[in-house]
């Protein structure tokens, strides 16, 4: 218990310090549905939070001219990418009332029905956690320099594009 | 003036890896240059990143520059 | 284990079917964490799914006139509640191009920092799932005949208002 | 003419539990009688749903309807 207590205030003191610490958003490989269930777990101690948001991208097995989409491979410019999201993390905190905000992305391969992103905010009413959730996958979209090689089942692949 | 040039995703396949490149003053000049080397790059679209910034127009560079060529992104 | 997986094929079966059967939402208690995270996992085999949206409701320790908030009691009109939802699924079903869509409500004494709500929607790209799950917690907060007891920690109460 | 009244929430608490209802043949009859005897419920808002379905403006009844006194909903 007071470790909890000392998480809620550590949690507090970043809330309301200007300049939050950069953290690493990648994991090797797919994001898997048992962190996620640990992570809102962690979270069910903080009665400061009633409104979870969470947005999950997971890898589809399109067809793309006769070829079935087996996994999605990422690469990314880590220096870079991990510098916009630190600046999309302040805007998103600056822009709404969030408790906190955890957001992961995979690197390498990921396969097909297995998750590649995870984006996790939490405020005291629904509003903000859902907006900010809704906006971060947006802005990861468009802004964050990581790019996806679709792998084909017969080993062919092309690079996808982000509607 | 040395640039040291990266590229990414599809652009890496047409460019190869880390190189150093020499000179190009300026983003504009590197373009022409790459584009007569490598004569695909004309067919694609990509940004260049300058020290880690994305630039837009032409833009000089500075001593030992990182310059990145990086396609639309396909994140998330 | 074997109601799980029942409960798996039920839900495959609903989809293709134009009427959906009429399903039970309600839990008794809180929803855990793991039943969330095994939830998502079950939905990982799905290859036609490229987006997942999940909305979690929380119990917050709120202060109201120098009380704290310990628990929310919920009761329902439980065939009136079911029937609403029907037919907001229904809807919801028609107006977005869902894969699939879950909804959790707790009944009885949900604690501060459980969870009382789980809205979970997935497609194939991300606008549908994303707009589904707003539209559904919205929809349930307005029209769904359920009431809270927000109950305090000296056993006095008060009922609950939704903004 | 007899219904069936089911109160909800706070209203719970006013009117009590189940309870058989006599001689109110629509909304308009029952809501006048029940805040007779109930002043409280004067101040309070709350909905009427017949047989499950909310309703607006003055509704009769159909024979052994179930009526209930509805709060704002506050689930989530």
């Amino acid at each position: 218990m007071v470790a909890r207590v000392g998480t809620i205030d550590a949690a507090r003191n970043n809330f309301y310090m200007k300049e939050r610490k950069q953290k690493n958003i990648f994991v090797q490989g797919a994001v898997q549905s048992s962190f996620i269930g640990e992570q809102i777990g962690k979270h069910a101690t903080r009665t400061d939070i009633g409104a979870h948001s969470i947005f999950l991208g997971q890898v589809r097995a399109d067809t793309i001219e006769e070829k079935i989409v087996s996994a999605v491979e990422y690469t990314t410019d880590e220096e870079m990418a991990l510098e916009k999201m630190h600046e999309i993390r302040e805007a998103i905190f600056e822009k709404y009332e969030l408790t906190c905000m955890h957001i992961y992305h995979s690197l390498g391969l990921v396969k097909a029905g297995e998750m590649s992103l995870f984006v996790f905010t939490s405020s005291a009413h629904r509003r903000p956690a859902i907006d900010a959730c809704n906006e971060v996958v947006e802005r990861i979209k468009k802004e964050l320099p990581v790019w996806g090689k679709e792998i084909f089942e017969n080993e062919s692949y092309q690079w996808k594009v982000n509607k | 003036m040395k640039i040291e040039l990266l590229a990414f995703g599809k652009i890496a396949e047409i460019v190869g890896g880390k190189q150093d490149w020499q000179d190009a003053p300026d983003t504009n000049t590197l373009q022409k240059a790459l584009e007569k080397k490598y004569p695909d790059l004309k067919e694609l679209h990509y940004r260049i990143a300058v020290n880690k910034s994305i630039v837009d127009g032409n833009t000089p560079f500075p001593e030992n520059a990182v310059v990145a060529l990086m396609p639309p992104f396909s994140g998330g």
